[in-house]
């Protein structure tokens, strides 16, 4: 099979795989992973669009999510917009936030880089926690409006709309992420990943391009971000916490920085992975464990990510 | 409104010290590897309860537990750098890779400590009972015990790496590590010199501070976060620079508390990090690149 | 076997890169050779290969009757063989004094530290006026000197010095190389890097001609060529 | 609210699939919805411990209407939606699954509306304020949602009368009436801080500080306590209710006491609080409500604390006996009605519950499903620390010991 009809044709083979899913899964459990997966899968895939593309380490990554977490649970619960709506506000103020934090760590470098970022994400999250007449302060928001379609409520369905939503919104970020990887933008990203002084050289701004490119992984991150609030009816500050960002950036890191479908794939499998050990009694801590070894592996043994292997061994 | 003054001054001082203790073992580590140890705090979350085990549960004394703290963090640290530093080595984006390495090392003491010591909270006797008065306000003769050892320890590492030929050794592979090599200095045993005994600073740090706070799996966290403020107040580099620092940032954090109160300072301290990050990347001590 | 050091059929290079092909050479007790030829042609990591900061990917190193190939840096320092790298500013945060000192740093270098010290002031004495100062505050030739120091604070019984004069200032050059003739004099033996061909054949009893990473010429005493013929040899030939 | 009507076809059909698995089913699983690791992994364990110990009885007893239990455990860890969404989905996902038990979750409770949509039988303990404002606007849909923990309303206004009344007895001289409070930036402090402020307001007394700390872990009260120095209070509150923010308040405190009756609110009931202190809280005043009740005349409580130290070896909080009476009310309620599928029937046999429990009778309000608040059913309980023990002095018909001055205060 050649390189480009590979490309092309097993996606499009697992999408009609993951599209068929909920007619074999039929028990909301199963579907709930699956929404968690492609939840995780936009966040992962999205920040590999800065840390693996561009090598800009952004530690605040998963503030673009919290951001779109209270955008639109906000919107959809204090202001009554309609969810289909919220969720997408939540892309808005998450790419906004992104160009506050992006504009200083421009022009950074390595490790101030990550520090910039992660002190950014604090920083949110102490707004957050303080702002608690709007955000409900640690304890955060609930009630959150479902989503619906006519009279077809999205609750009680067993969450087959909500699987077809999380599916779909994958699909248009993963499509929004190979337009922006194959634009002449991002084939410019390579360039200044792998030769900064090289593409300053060449014109190419690289201040102007890790902003955008910071804006851009928002977008769809804080799209799955209002997404996450509207589906778990929730909208609390753990989404800033420690936990979710050592799971994401796992996901990243196995799956592998160079890829597009790498995050993605380690997405759904650490989540099935993970869980899995989770029903485990006495186990409970060993997982996070186990995903931490496995993090160091695959980054000494297989720096390219478990599918960048693949890719390697011609499977 | 003096006394209140005074009171924050004091608390300052401790927790200056708490910090430069924490703060130039990290450093210690970033100078000569030029890596970011996320590992740290959670060596000092190590050395608390493997203090707390040998004293406690063992019931060989406080002493002889600080000891067997530092010292089984300082294997530990010697063993990170081995497992999960150095295959990196000269690797093009080592700094990050060991970001993450560091960090999964973080998470695997943290639920570690956990499965072995339980969830359940311990502390530690304290070194001296009683109460201290400095300046009209008062601290534990512990927390005072914190404050005169914190210089003795710094002045200590500062002697080492001015003054020994190992500690010279490690200042040489921190700035230049082929001319290093080259008068044969062993490049990987600096390596793992520089580790142990930033992580036995760590251990001795969490085992001292396991007497004031209490000892989780997480205890160590909150303290990395503030030596990393410290370091980048300091600039990531100079031990001096870093002690001062720490001091500075012990005594804004006191009087923002004062001032502020609890509730705007963590905020405050984070904004202030991002600036400096921004405007003056190597530090306010620091000079121009 | 007479030869201090044998160097055969070393392919080294960093990473994918391949920079030396297969070269060999070897030096004589109480030899100095040097080695010259255009830049980025594999003269400074022939250097680094002996010195076991590369590691070769075939060929062997043989110091002194012995096998160094697999040896690590210190080891290699510690049997005598000591290179002094290209002019840079070794540790800029170091005192040159400071400096000095640690570089007599593997066991056997140790004990004649003292004296090796006063032979160091005396061969640079501008060294011992700078000594309380900062290595990054010296002139480009004080560091060169340092590093040369550095390199004898090691107790060589092999000196491998890389371009000493490299961007020095003629009047510079003319002090260094004064100093480097009284290091090979007093019969310690050295391997020279240079691009000054004229200086290098007041000083080497042999020159090797590197390019694309193998000898491709040697040149002896006996056979010298006239000082055309290396124009020839080098600017000629390295353009072609 | 919730569209029900569509999905009620959809609902019985998955009713009748699971009741032909259960009926057949020797083995009901008992959920615990529970952080087993993480921050909260002590209170956690304790949870599972509680709940394991029910379930042991229960089997060994023979099962309860031809059934035996099992225990399955749901970790949140650090309590973020999704990982206490998919806990509760994965113990939801289970067949065999007959209720799910818990102290707390999330700090919001918002998986009680996962737990109604499936008639699943969810018993809480905790943040009774966020179930009561989840719950209180249609009850009827949360049939299966029961409380444990009577309305916080007691916290914010008891303590007034508790203190006068001591003073009125001799058994309390306060030097004079300020009240300085301070507390954490979530709901349960936050919200206890602002109505004791209204409440020692209209009973005449000066609140001199009412200060808010970020929630989380704080290690450092000088600043605050430098304050109360400079004007000591005749009463120091803190409502930060984690354990070990309270113990080192207590230490510090300690090192340069005021002239102040201290009042921690529920900290000092959880067993570390004692560990960590030691010497040092002798003399501090905290109340429970939906605590552990355990005095001569509720033996039900030294009953349970027994029957868990003896199996685990540690002093539980409120969490282990709690756990422990949750599976007990839910086994209650299946004995009843016999088919652990009819999940709606045992919800309302649960509201019916009026139970002798180790902390007090329950009985539930069927308008917020929160057990009932009264000095016969659950009660509110005030508890001084003295030397290490925990001596209830109010109600006095529960009292085990009567308050005395603190030894810091004049």
């Amino acid at each position: 099979m050649s390189t480009r009809a590979r490309d092309i044709l097993v996606p499009l083979a697992c999408l009609a795989v993951l599209a068929l899913v909920p007619l074999v899964a039929t028990e909301s459990y199963t579907r709930h992973l699956f929404i968690i997966a492609f939840i995780y899968g936009i966040i992962a895939s999205n920040w590999n669009l800065s840390l693996g593309h561009c090598g800009v380490f952004n530690f605040g990554h998963l503030t673009f999510f919290g951001v779109g977490v209270y955008t639109a649970a906000i919107a959809a619960k204090t202001f009554g917009i309609n969810p289909w709506i919220a969720i997408w506000l939540g892309g808005v103020t998450a790419a906004f936030a992104a160009f506050l934090i992006a504009t200083p760590v421009a022009r950074l470098k390595g490790i101030y880089v990550v520090l910039v970022t992660f002190a950014f994400s604090q920083l949110a999250m102490q707004l957050v926690l303080s702002q608690s007449q709007i955000t409900g302060g640690a304890e955060g928001m609930v009630r959150i409006p479902f989503m619906r379609i006519g009279d077809y409520s999205f609750v009680r369905d067993y969450k087959l709309g909500y699987y077809y939503v999380g599916l779909g919104l994958l699909v248009l970020s993963t499509l929004f992420l190979l337009a922006v990887i194959n634009s002449p933008f991002g084939k410019s990203l390579k360039a200044v990943r792998d030769a900064e002084d090289y593409a300053e050289s060449r014109g190419i701004s690289v201040s102007t391009q890790r902003i955008l490119v910071l804006v851009l992984s928002a977008v769809f991150t804080g799209v799955a971000g209002g997404f996450y609030a509207i589906y778990l009816r929730v909208a609390s500050p753990e989404v800033f916490g420690f936990g979710t960002l050592a799971l994401a950036l796992s996901m990243v890191l196995i799956g592998g920085t160079g890829t597009t479908y790498g995050p993605i794939a380690a997405a759904l499998a650490l989540t099935f992975a993970t869980e899995s050990l989770a029903g485990i009694r006495g186990l409970e801590e060993a997982r996070f464990i186990i995903v931490a070894v496995a993090m160091i592996l695959v980054l000494r043994l297989a720096p390219g990510g478990l599918l960048g292997l693949l890719n390697r061994l011609k499977i | 409104m003096i006394e209140t003054l005074l009171a924050a001054l004091v608390s300052g001082l401790v927790l200056g010290s708490l910090y430069a203790l924490m703060a130039s073992g990290l450093s210690v580590v970033w100078t000569t590897l030029g890596v970011f140890n996320f590992a740290h705090g959670a060596l000092m979350m190590v050395g608390a309860f493997v203090a707390w085990t040998v004293s406690e549960a063992a019931g060989l004394g406080l002493l002889t537990g600080i000891a067997a703290g530092t010292l089984v963090a300082a294997l530990l640290g010697v063993l990170i750098e081995r497992l999960l530093v150095r295959p990196f080595y000269g690797h093009r984006s080592m700094l990050l890779i060991t970001v993450m390495t560091t960090l999964a090392a973080m998470i695997i003491l943290e639920k570690g400590a956990q499965i072995i010591w339980g969830a359940r909270l311990k502390q530690l006797p304290r070194l001296i009972d009683g109460e201290v008065s400095i300046l009209g306000a008062t601290i534990s003769a512990h927390e005072a015990v914190l404050v005169g050892l914190a210089p003795l320890i710094l002045f200590a590492i500062w002697r080492f790496t001015l003054k020994t030929r190992t500690g010279r050794s490690l200042r040489a592979v921190g700035q230049n590590q082929n001319s290093a090599a080259l008068i044969g200095i062993d490049v990987p045993v600096a390596f793992a010199i520089a580790f142990g005994l930033s992580a036995a600073l760590a251990g001795l740090t969490g085992a001292l501070l396991g007497s004031i706070r209490f000892i989780t799996p997480v205890m160590g966290a909150e303290p990395l976060v503030k030596a990393m403020i410290v370091v980048i107040f300091g600039g990531l580099g100079s031990l001096g620079a870093t002690a001062g620092a720490a001091y500075l940032i012990g005594l804004i954090e006191a009087l923002l508390i004062v001032w502020l109160g609890l509730y705007w300072t963590p905020f405050v301290l984070f904004l202030m990090m991002i600036i400096v990050l921004v405007f003056r990347p190597n530090g306010i001590f620091g000079g121009k690149e | 076997m007479d030869n201090l050091l044998t160097v055969s059929g070393v392919t080294a290079g960093y990473g994918p890169i391949t920079v030396l092909r297969g070269l060999s050479l070897h030096l004589g007790a109480g030899e100095c050779i040097g080695l010259f030829g255009p830049n980025g042609h594999g003269k400074t990591t022939l250097l680094q290969t002996i010195s076991g900061l590369i590691r070769p990917t075939s060929g062997s190193i043989e110091f002194d009757g012995r096998e160094l190939t697999r040896l690590r840096p210190p080891h290699i320092v510690e049997a005598g063989l000591v290179q002094s790298p290209q002019g840079n500013t070794l540790f800029g945060d170091m005192r040159v004094q400071e400096t000095l000192e640690l570089a007599a740093f593997s066991k056997h270098a140790r004990d004649d530290r003292q004296s090796n010290l006063e032979k160091v002031f005396a061969l640079f004495p501008r060294l011992e006026e700078r000594r309380p100062q900062k290595a990054r505050t010296l002139s480009g030739g004080e560091r060169q000197m340092l590093s040369i120091g550095c390199a004898l604070m090691c107790a060589p019984r092999l000196l491998m010095l890389d371009e000493p004069t490299l961007g020095l200032s003629p009047r510079l050059k003319e002090e260094l190389a004064q100093a480097v003739g009284s290091i090979a004099k007093e019969g310690i033996p050295l391997i020279v890097v240079e691009q000054d061909v004229e200086f290098l054949m007041a000083l080497a009893d042999r020159l090797y001609l590197i390019e694309h990473g193998e000898v491709v010429r040697e040149i002896d005493r006996a056979n010298a060529p006239d000082h055309d013929e290396v124009m020839r040899l080098y600017f000629g030939e390295a353009a072609g | 609210m919730l569209n029900r009507r569509l999905f009620t076809g959809a609902v019985c059909a998955l009713a009748l699939a699971t009741s032909a698995v259960l009926a057949h089913a020797d083995v009901i699983k008992i959920g615990v919805l529970a952080p087993v690791t993480g921050k909260a992994a002590a209170d956690g364990q304790e949870m599972v411990n509680g709940a394991q110990m029910a379930v042991d009885e229960l089997n060994k007893a023979g099962g309860v209407a031809g059934h035996t239990f099992e225990l399955s455990v749901g970790d949140v860890g650090d309590a973020s939606a999704d990982a206490v969404a998919t806990a509760a989905e994965r113990l939801l996902g289970d067949r065999a699954m007959g209720a799910i038990m818990t102290g707390y979750a999330s700090g919001s409770n918002f998986e009680i509306e996962m737990m109604a949509e499936q008639d699943m039988v969810y018993l809480v303990s905790a943040n009774s304020a966020q179930t009561e404002g989840i719950i209180a606007p249609s009850p009827d849909d949360f049939g299966t949602v029961w409380s444990m923990t009577p309305s916080y309303a007691g916290y914010n206004t008891e303590i007034v009368p508790v203190i006068e009344g001591l003073v009125a007895d001799g058994k309390l001289t306060l030097p004079n009436k300020k009240v300085a409070i301070i507390s954490s930036d979530n709901p349960y402090s936050k919200g206890i801080a602002e109505g004791m402020v209204v409440a020692f307001g209209e009973a005449g007394w000066e609140v001199t500080e009412n200060d808010l700390l970020p929630f989380g872990e704080i290690n450092d009260w000088r600043a605050f306590l430098a304050k109360i120095r400079q004007n000591p209070p005749a009463v120091l509150i803190n409502t930060d209710y984690v354990s070990a923010n309270a113990a080192t308040f207590m230490n510090q405190f300690m090192e340069d006491p005021t002239n102040s009756l201290v009042f921690i609110q529920y900290a000092p009931s959880v067993p570390e609080f004692l560990e960590l202190t030691k010497e040092k809280s002798s003399g501090v005043v905290y109340n429970l409500l939906g605590g552990v009740l355990n005095t001569p005349t509720n033996p039900r409580a030294a009953e349970v604390l027994g029957k868990y130290k003896a199996a685990f070896g540690n002093e539980p909080g409120t969490y282990g006996p709690a756990l422990y009476e949750q599976v007990l009310i839910y086994a209650d309620a299946l004995g009843k009605v016999g088919d652990p599928s009819k999940r709606a029937e045992i919800g309302a046999e649960i509201a019916k519950t009026s139970k002798q429990t180790a902390m007090g009778k329950i009985q539930f309000d069927p308008a917020t499903h929160l057990s009932v608040q009264s000095n016969d059913g659950v009660p509110i309980q005030f508890y001084q620390i003295r030397d290490g023990e925990r001596i209830l002095f109010y109600p006095d018909q529960y009292a085990t010991g009567s308050f005395e001055q603190p030894g810091w205060m004049k």
